[in-house]
């Protein structure tokens, strides 16, 4: 990690590509700032977020991760947000189980109008997971 | 793998907060990059022959564009490396604008994130595969849903063009709302003159096959191929047999039916042909009004016909009909009187709303065009219009503009009058809102010409007082309360999408928005495509519109269509899922999922049951992959290995 | 009947001007057997000074006697007087909505308000919790002759989001309330039109015109007397009944009651009890007019015969004229 | 110097303590009620009464090791031009396995013909094995399943040891058996164990005849090839395998391993780690092509292996230390020694009737391969 | 006697099966292990009794072309109707062959009561009492002191759904409330505390892959993305983070499928709680959506369904 990275936390991205994905880019148009630290993966549907690539994210080096698809109702592909509710409930609940908080993972509807929502959960997001700090200090290190 | 990666200036849109210089030397750091440079523009002509050139000289065999969205550009570049050889799916696009530049304002830790962006996408190239296009034949037939101006022009263009047209319509009659209307501004053309033509040329249009009074069930497959489902509702009457004659409907004995096609303005036969200019013009029974229905006997109907047309037994039928392309043009409703309290909520009868006007205006209309009022059949001269009744209103959930409101009322109160030389009436309105050519000066003839007081300002209540109407509200212009005592009142309320709209949107696998009507694929350039290809909208399904913004877009509908049916063959989207059936348990968790009926069971030669894909019908959402235990499924373009990739790139560093 | 216990708030109002209120409030809820208890050491509601200043400090004020509510082990308060009922509204309703303004109002309390008390009017509670079989159920006696208009006043229903009772534009319930007590109502264009609220002491003028309006309104809605909700409608209406006359030549003589005082009448509640007596314009002869829901059966069926026998002669005459107004 | 050496039950702690100065020592720990191998420290929790549930060959046999990590670098200058650094690790710490069973000790043997004592030594086997003592320690009684005296071993066994530690009403006597095991008799804490010496000896015979021998009738087993090629004989004694590893990875004889590259950018690293014969993956090859497709094949090869192969290969020794585990934690029970004991004749004499009639085909009767 | 009555209910139905699972002796007196019947003679090597803790049904799925027989306690017949739910078996080819069940034994607890002294004899008396020989004496337990976890809050001890029932039905005693106790008393340690027992727990984890194989609904097996390249989820690495996600990998696929049968646990030779994670996913389909799997076979599994609405599911604030 180079020196300006630093001071940023990784939060990992998962944005559908019909709503959310256009959500942020509606929020770049618009000049909306954000903070830098979210990388972002983009998805054709929430509903392909299999909740182990939060998981993976989350114990290989991620502090943070972020899902957002279209709203319920407005899935692309008519059905995909409806499945991804159900699994990203189920893991958002799993976490603290595992003892990972549950806040470091959140996931919520963007479309792709919504450029003003998405500045604001990316920021809120990135602000509690600094509060938070970072997970992986005292992992172990994998190349 | 030789990967050439290309960075975007944008001019200053990137350059500006982004160092792209570092970008570029810290990707040729990366394995598998081989080349790594930066460009000012590199959607223009020069900046992609500067890649198929790299292309070329590199020997490159992927490509990664690090510029703005991939949803911008991302075609333009899969063209760009396809032109020079490369697989179109050897490409990716890391977005540093939209997501980088624009938005962070720290320089430092934006080039930090568009390195890492870009790494990203390399990771990503370096795991992806060529994919192939595979072409399936179009059924160039077209449906259309909604015989309303819009859907009636679509389909007439189309069939023009020489396409098969379906047209379905759920009313007895096609027309829609614009067959009720009296005249059109601003040009106070008589309407039913102007569309009726229109009408008979669907009726008799050789390309056109009309299925009026029909509701459409079901709609399965994909764009060149859709499967509908289209239910012919019961009408009671065998269409083949009525002659259109009307005896029926004058020998009734039920004389109090709700009239839909008048609003409710007077009632109407339990058997009837919905107005005189009808297409088709058949009669229909009501069976929640129809004698034979509700008591069991009467039977005037059957004994009076003369073709012996009527079929108490008539059943709904569901008739399979395969179409390539859909037209939807469902149009739209009125706010219901009742969600405005204040204005009476449909307690007085003289608060009527704009389309009842229309129909009381109308000479074909229950009044035979006399202006009374519905309390007691006697002439208003006081009338008065309250725009935005409804609309604009957050209070009641509709923020929007009506759209035409306006104009109408102005129409409405120049033909009122016409009509009734020695009356006067009243605009409450919020603002004058007159855009369209020769709309102004419409609306300024209505207070200059006719006399039509214009009150700026919203009506707080209106209220019986005698056998007038009380209509209080304030004059924002003077700053005071005003009351008028009316004759009538007339709403502009607001216009609402169809209470079905949401399920035909799921239908139709087209989003919709808060208030249902439907999505465009761009507010500004796709304004009558959807996000779901083969599927295009026209009229007011897709917000509020006027006349001639609906005739526009049911011929912008239709040309879409023509030049969707231009071709023979379509080409398939590659990225769709796949099965390795090495790997596949056949558990079928991917058949009970896939939102679109697109994965079968298969047997293999040795017994083993697997999962199969049906390439054309997959649309590529990836539920199927995120479903699969065994990661036999694998969302073409989107592999978990693809996605792995990128997540490693981000957190393994 | 219903086995809750509410909490009972007076407020200031019904202490004073309206000690009416009051008393046919409570006798008639103990008709109904609803089981209420005071809480001790209640204060200021808030009403309208208050938030007109600090809304924090004007949550406070209800809050402090919500929070007594809490203590004593009750989770719905009845509140007749509507300024009193929609402080107590907001106040629930802003600190439910927002975790920082319920510690900045908890922040000026000694004993924590923890928001489990739901505030409703009496018409509330008789709309949605007893219900109007029951208030039908009480009725011994009939009011022939009276022809009400339900005046529900500005804030009873509104905002909508606060009050979450009936409908903001064209509320009912008390039209129902009454109907089911046998009274017969006018339907009431001006149910919600202003009164002139505390104006009638700085703008008297301007109140008078107002009250003028909502008193002609209910003469031409057919009705002889006005019901009321609210203390201070009640005031308008009645107190300045007289001055409306003076000023704008006019001459009504219109009784306004609290509903639960026409509630109470059909009850068989004496006029005393219900404080008939406090009322500036007379409803002696509505009083006078009351007899027994059997007598009334009686009067009916003895006018129906005449009828029966009579025909031609009372076929027109379908539309009951109203009451003289003297 | 003595030769033998005593530990007081209540100094043991220390006398690891001392061990773990210049060694990392690996003994028997307490994990809630599982005992495993692994690194001896204070907080740790010694448990020495019964077997560990793994067999210590993690020490030499780690179940994974980078064997050498690699590193691209891209020439600053042109971007086409990329080298490989490789960078390899044979260095090992010194290690000592405390509290190994004497099947267990054994076990290693059979490991160092293979990694060892050969024309191409593995050098990762080869370096930590020399760095490591085994100081074994005898058993008192049988664990359900074990049957080491079938298979050449016994409780007292010396074959791999380079300590043998007796454990004694008062505490441990220690014996060392090779030279590299005389150094424990240097380490601080412990006595001279002369006294001892006659009690342990005894005490090593006690237990001998407590532990079972599936194959008593004559001693050591024999494989009939007949029976032991015959498809129906495996499907039958194994359709109730599940198809696991954890026979073959807490088999203190089993050395199959896997090699993966593993990546990540410019960096990344060659590892290997175990693999199982039971696995279907074991022998699934790049086409496609699986030659032992089924869970019965993949049965035959690990009792082949043990009973058949090896000895073939190394002199008639048998890769099998009877330590077991394989039985005692195998979800099913599947018990090797009894399946080993039926392939001493000609024909299955489990039945009455001849194994033809089960007669049943080799794709549908499979189950979980 | 119950084994007599259950190898004549064997005897029954064995002329219409391919072959027939129960329980037979294993090496030792403290093992029952599973036996496939073929031929008829073979029915007299049966046994019932409670060291049969194996959930036979695991085998179905692999037999789905056979007509099979097959012996359940109660909770393994809930596999049974996640099996139904699921369509990996064709239940007109099993015949099941219920048994109701007070509970069985945990090996485990038995060697820990005893030492870990090896067996010579068990024998089971009327009332839940065990007596263990060993060479060092003789101990009598109680089967509740020794049971599986699993049998102390067991709701459903008579198999919910079978063919044949051996024995009179028996009603559970226990408090539902009690099945989750466990796993809503884990959720009162600290989040420090739950990441340092899972770590603590997975570390031991040799990837034997037992859990995997002995459960009945990892229906993988050999595709097992544990092991595969493509997709490539883990390596073979022996780190924590690896065992940790092969256990989410196990675990979340199990979600909203688990039956709780306990053969992962009881099959892990590490002593790994592997269980728990699924029930406490269990416990929220349960609140969520109301879902317990393996009671109702018209009941679909609450992953791969959805509801328009779903009411139990609040959006999430930051």
């Amino acid at each position: 990690m180079s020196d300006v990275a630093a001071r940023e936390l990784r939060i990992v991205g998962f944005l559908c590509n019909w709503c959310s994905y256009g959500g942020a880019d509606t929020a770049g148009v618009s000049r909306f700032k954000q903070p830098t630290d979210l990388r972002i993966i983009r998805v054709p549907c929430s509903g392909r977020v299999d909740p182990l690539f939060i998981v993976k994210a989350l114990l290989n080096g991620a502090d943070g991760v972020l899902v957002s698809g279209c709203h319920p109702r407005d899935c692309h592909y008519t059905d995909g947000n409806f499945y991804a509710r159900r699994r990203l409930e189920m893991l958002k609940r799993l976490l603290p189980f595992l003892g990972i908080d549950e806040r470091r993972f959140h996931y919520t509807w963007i479309s792709a109008s919504e450029g003003g929502k998405w500045q604001q959960t990316v920021t809120d997001f990135t602000k509690r997971v600094h509060e938070l700090g970072p997970l992986h200090a005292k992992k172990e290190a994998t190349p | 793998m030789r990967v050439g990666v290309f960075i975007c200036h944008c001019g200053n849109n990137i350059a500006g907060t982004v160092d792209v210089a570092k970008v570029a030397e810290e990707t040729r750091k990366l394995p598998g990059v081989v080349y790594a440079t930066t460009y000012m523009y590199t959607c223009s002509e020069p900046g992609q022959e500067e890649i198929k050139k790299a292309i070329k000289n590199e020997n490159l065999d992927r490509v990664v564009v690090s510029a703005c969205s991939p949803r911008m550009h991302e075609l333009t570049f899969r063209r760009t490396v396809e032109k020079a050889g490369l697989n179109r799916y050897f490409f990716e696009m890391a977005n540093i604008r939209e997501h980088v530049s624009w938005i962070g304002e720290n320089k430092e830790l934006n080039t930090n994130k568009a390195i890492e962006a870009v790494r990203m996408a390399v990771e990503k190239v370096k795991q992806n595969k060529p994919l192939y296009s595979s072409s399936f034949k179009i059924n160039k037939r077209v449906l259309v849903i909604g015989g309303g101006v819009a859907g009636m022009q679509a389909a007439l263009d189309c069939a023009d063009g020489g396409l098969e047209v379906l047209l379905v319509e759920k009313s007895p009659s096609v027309g829609g709302m614009m067959a009720r209307l009296d005249k059109t501004f601003p040009t106070i053309d008589c309407s039913i003159c102007i569309l009726g033509p229109k009408m008979v040329d669907v009726a008799q249009h050789d390309k056109i096959k009309l299925y009026a009074y029909s509701e459409i069930d079901e709609i399965k497959g994909y764009v060149g191929n859709y499967q509908i489902k289209i239910r012919k509702k019961a009408t009671y009457v065998d269409w083949t047999k009525c002659t259109g004659c009307g005896t029926c409907m004058e020998k009734c004995p039920s004389k109090n039916s709700y009239d839909h096609f008048n609003f409710g303005v007077a009632p109407t036969r339990a058997i009837n042909i919905p107005f005189p200019q009808a297409i088709p013009k058949k009669a229909k029974i009501d069976p929640d009004y129809c004698r034979q229905f509700v008591k069991g006997k009467c039977g005037v109907c059957a004994k009076v016909c003369p073709t012996k047309a009527i079929d108490y037994e008539m059943q709904d039928e569901v008739i399979t009909e395969e179409v390539g392309a859909i037209i939807v043009s469902t149009g739209y409703s009125l706010i219901d009187i009742e969600r405005l309290p204040e204005y009476g909520g449909g307690r007085y009868p003289d608060v009527i709303t704009g389309i009842q006007y229309e129909r009381i205006l109308n000479a074909s209309g229950p009044t035979s065009g006399h202006i009374v009022r519905p309390s007691d059949h006697v002439e208003p001269k006081t009338v008065v219009f309250v725009a935005c009744a409804g609309s604009r209103d957050k209070s009641i959930g509709i923020p929007y503009c009506s759209n035409f409101c306006c104009m109408y009322i102005a129409k409405q109160a120049i033909l009122t009058k016409d009509h009734v030389p020695d009356s006067q009436s009243y605009v409450f309105y919020m603002d004058i809102r007159s855009p369209g050519k020769g709309y102004d000066e419409f609306t300024r003839r209505a207070q200059e010409e006719y006399g039509v007081k214009y009150i700026r300002g919203r009506v707080s209540r209106i209220y019986p007082k005698g056998n007038k109407m009380i209509v209080k509200g304030a004059d924002t212009l003077l700053g005071t309360q005003v009351e008028v005592e009316a004759d009538l009142v007339v709403l502009g309320t607001a216009v609402i999408s169809n209470s079905d709209a949401g399920h035909m949107a799921e239908k139709l696998h087209i989003s919709y928005d808060t208030f249902g009507f439907y999505v465009e694929s761009h507010p500004k350039l796709r304004p009558v495509e959807t996000n779901t290809s083969g599927v295009f909208l026209a009229g007011a399904c897709q917000g509020p519109k006027d006349i001639p913004a609906s005739v526009c877009q049911g011929s912008a509908a239709a040309s879409k269509v023509q030049a969707l049916f231009s071709k023979d063959m379509l080409e398939s989207d590659p990225a769709v899922a796949k099965v390795n059936i090495n790997a596949c348990v056949g558990c079928l968790k991917c058949v009970k999922t896939c939102p679109f009926q697109a994965i079968k069971e298969k047997e293999l030669r040795d017994g083993r049951v697997v999962a199969d894909v049906i390439e054309t019908v997959c649309a590529g959402c990836g539920v199927c992959t995120s479903t699969c235990p065994c990661g036999a499924i694998q969302l073409q373009h989107f592999t978990d290995n693809q996605l792995l990739a990128e997540v490693n790139a981000i957190c393994l560093t | 009947m219903i086995e809750r216990e509410y909490a009972y708030y007076s407020g200031c109002s019904l202490e004073g001007t309206a000690s009416e209120y009051d008393a046919s409030m409570r006798a008639v809820l103990k008709e109904l057997d609803v089981n209420f208890r005071e809480p001790d050491d209640w204060s200021c509601c808030g009403s309208t000074p208050a938030h007109t200043v600090n809304h924090v400090f004007a949550a406070a004020l209800a809050a402090r006697n919500l929070a007594l509510v809490e203590k004593i082990g009750l989770n719905t308060i009845i509140t007749p007087c509507p300024s009193c009922m929609m402080a107590f509204k907001k106040a629930q309703h802003g600190m439910t909505k927002s975790e920082s303004f319920k510690n900045e109002v908890n922040e000026l309390l000694d004993e924590p308000y923890e928001c489990g008390v739901e505030s409703k009017s009496a018409l509330q509670v008789m709309y949605e919790d007893i219900g109007l079989d029951a208030v039908s159920q009480r009725v011994t006696h009939a009011l022939p002759g009276l022809k009400v208009a339900p005046y529900y006043g500005c804030i009873l229903n509104r905002p909508p989001e606060v009050a979450k009772f009936d409908d903001p534009e064209n509320p009912i319930s008390m039209d129902k309330i009454l109907l089911s007590a046998g009274v017969e109502v006018s339907d009431f264009a001006f149910k919600l039109e202003c009164c002139g609220a505390a104006f009638g002491v700085v703008k008297r003028e301007m109140v008078n015109q107002l009250t003028y309006k909502v008193l002609s309104m209910a003469l031409d809605s057919g009705a002889n007397c006005i019901a009321v909700a609210c203390p201070l409608c009640q005031q308008n209406l009645d107190l300045r009944q007289g001055q409306v006359n003076s000023t704008t030549g006019s001459s009504f003589n219109i009784p306004i009651l609290y509903f639960t005082q026409i509630i109470g009448l059909t009850y068989g509640l004496s006029p005393k009890a219900l404080g008939m007596d406090k009322l500036i314009v007379s409803a002696e002869q509505i009083i006078r007019s009351r007899v027994t829901v059997e007598e009334m059966k009686k009067r009916t069926e003895s006018e129906a015969q005449v009828k029966a026998k009579k025909p031609e002669k009372k076929t027109v005459i379908e539309e009951a004229k109203p009451e003289e107004n003297e | 110097m003595a030769d033998t050496g005593f530990v007081q039950k209540e100094k043991l702690n220390d006398f690891l303590n001392e061990l773990s100065k210049d060694a990392v020592v690996y003994a028997p720990c307490l994990e809630g009620d599982t005992v495993i191998f692994k690194a001896f420290d204070s907080g740790t929790t010694l448990c020495l009464d019964r077997p560990a549930n793994n067999p210590p060959k993690l020490v030499v046999f780690p179940q994974s090791e980078t064997l050498f990590s690699f590193k691209y670098k891209k020439d600053a200058e042109d971007p086409r031009k990329m080298s490989v650094e490789l960078e390899a690790n044979t260095d090992f710490p010194r290690a000592i396995i405390f509290g190994a069973r004497p099947c267990d000790a054994k076990g290693f043997r059979i490991y160092d013909s293979v990694y060892i004592d050969t024309n191409t030594p593995d050098p990762y086997y080869k370096g930590r094995r020399e760095k490591t003592m085994i100081a074994t320690l005898c058993c008192s009684a049988p664990s359900p399943g074990c049957f080491c005296v079938a298979v050449g071993g016994g409780p007292a066994h010396r074959e791999g040891s380079d300590v043998l530690i007796t454990q004694l009403e008062k505490g441990y006597f220690i014996e060392p058996v090779t030279e590299k095991g005389r150094a424990i008799l240097n380490v601080p804490r412990i006595e001279d164990g002369e006294q001892y010496a006659e009690e342990a000896h005894k005490r090593q015979l006690e237990s001998h005849d407590l532990v079972r021998n599936p194959f008593a009738e004559d001693g050591q087993p024999k494989i009939s090839r007949a029976l032991f090629d015959l498809d129906e004989f495996w499907e039958h004694v194994v359709s109730k395998c599940l198809s696991c590893g954890a026979c073959t990875y807490l088999c203190p004889t089993c050395y199959c391993f896997n090699i993966t590259d593993e990546q990540a950018l410019n960096n990344g690293e060659r590892i290997r780690s175990w693999d199982g014969c039971m696995f279907s993956h074991f022998t699934l090859e790049g086409s496609g092509h699986n030659p032992r497709p089924t869970k019965f094949k993949r049965f035959k090869n690990r009792v082949g292996h043990k009973f058949l192969y090896y000895p073939e290969k190394y002199n008639g020794v048998i890769a099998c230390c009877g330590c077991g585990r394989c039985i005692r934690h195998c979800p099913v029970s599947v018990d090797i020694s009894e399946i080993v004991s039926y392939l001493r004749g000609p024909r299955f004499e489990f039945t009455n009737e001849p194994p033809e009639s089960m007669g049943t085909d080799t794709n549908s009767q499979e189950q979980k391969q | 006697m119950i084994s007599q009555r259950l190898r004549e209910a064997i005897a029954g139905v064995f002329s219409e099966v391919d072959v027939a699972l129960a329980y037979q002796q294993g090496f030792d007196k403290l093992h029952a292990t599973p036996c496939f019947m073929t031929m008829p003679e073979e029915i007299n090597k049966l046994i019932w009794n409670p060291l049969c803790v194996h959930n036979l049904t695991s085998y179905l799925p692999s037999l789905k072309k056979k007509k099979v027989a097959v012996v359940v306690k109660g909770c393994d017949s809930r596999t049974i109707v996640q099996f139904m739910q699921e369509g990996l078996i064709n239940r007109e080819n099993v015949v099941i062959i219920g048994i109701p069940c007070n509970g069985v034994i945990s090996v485990n607890k038995v060697l820990h009561e005893t030492n870990h002294e090896p067996i010579e004899d068990i024998t089971f008396g009327e009332n839940g009492e065990i007596t263990v020989k060993t060479l060092k004496g003789e101990k009598t337990l109680l089967l509740s002191d020794v049971c599986p976890d699993k049998c102390k809050t067991c709701q459903y001890p008579t198999p919910i759904v079978y063919d044949r029932l051996v024995g009179d039905p028996i009603t559970s005693d226990k408090s539902p409330d009690s099945v989750y106790a466990d796993i809503k008393e884990f959720e009162n340690k600290t989040l420090e505390e739950r990441l340092q027992y899972w770590e603590q727990e997975f570390d031991r984890c040799i990837r034997c892959y037992a859990c995997r194989n002995a459960c009945p609904m990892c229906i993988c097996q050999d595709s097992c993305i544990a092991e595969t390249r493509d997709p490539h989820w883990i390596s073979q690495r022996a780190t924590l983070s690896e065992k940790f996600m092969f256990h989410m990998i196990h675990a979340l696929h199990l979600a909203g499928r688990c039956v709780e049968c306990g053969e992962c646990e009881r099959a892990c030779p590490m002593g790994i709680p592997v269980n728990k994670l699924k029930r406490k996913i269990n416990l929220d389909m349960k609140e969520l959506f109301g879902y317990e799997p393996g009671i109702d076979p018209e009941d679909k599994p609450p992953l791969y369904t959805f509801k328009v609405d779903e009411v139990t599911i609040k959006e999430h604030k930051i």
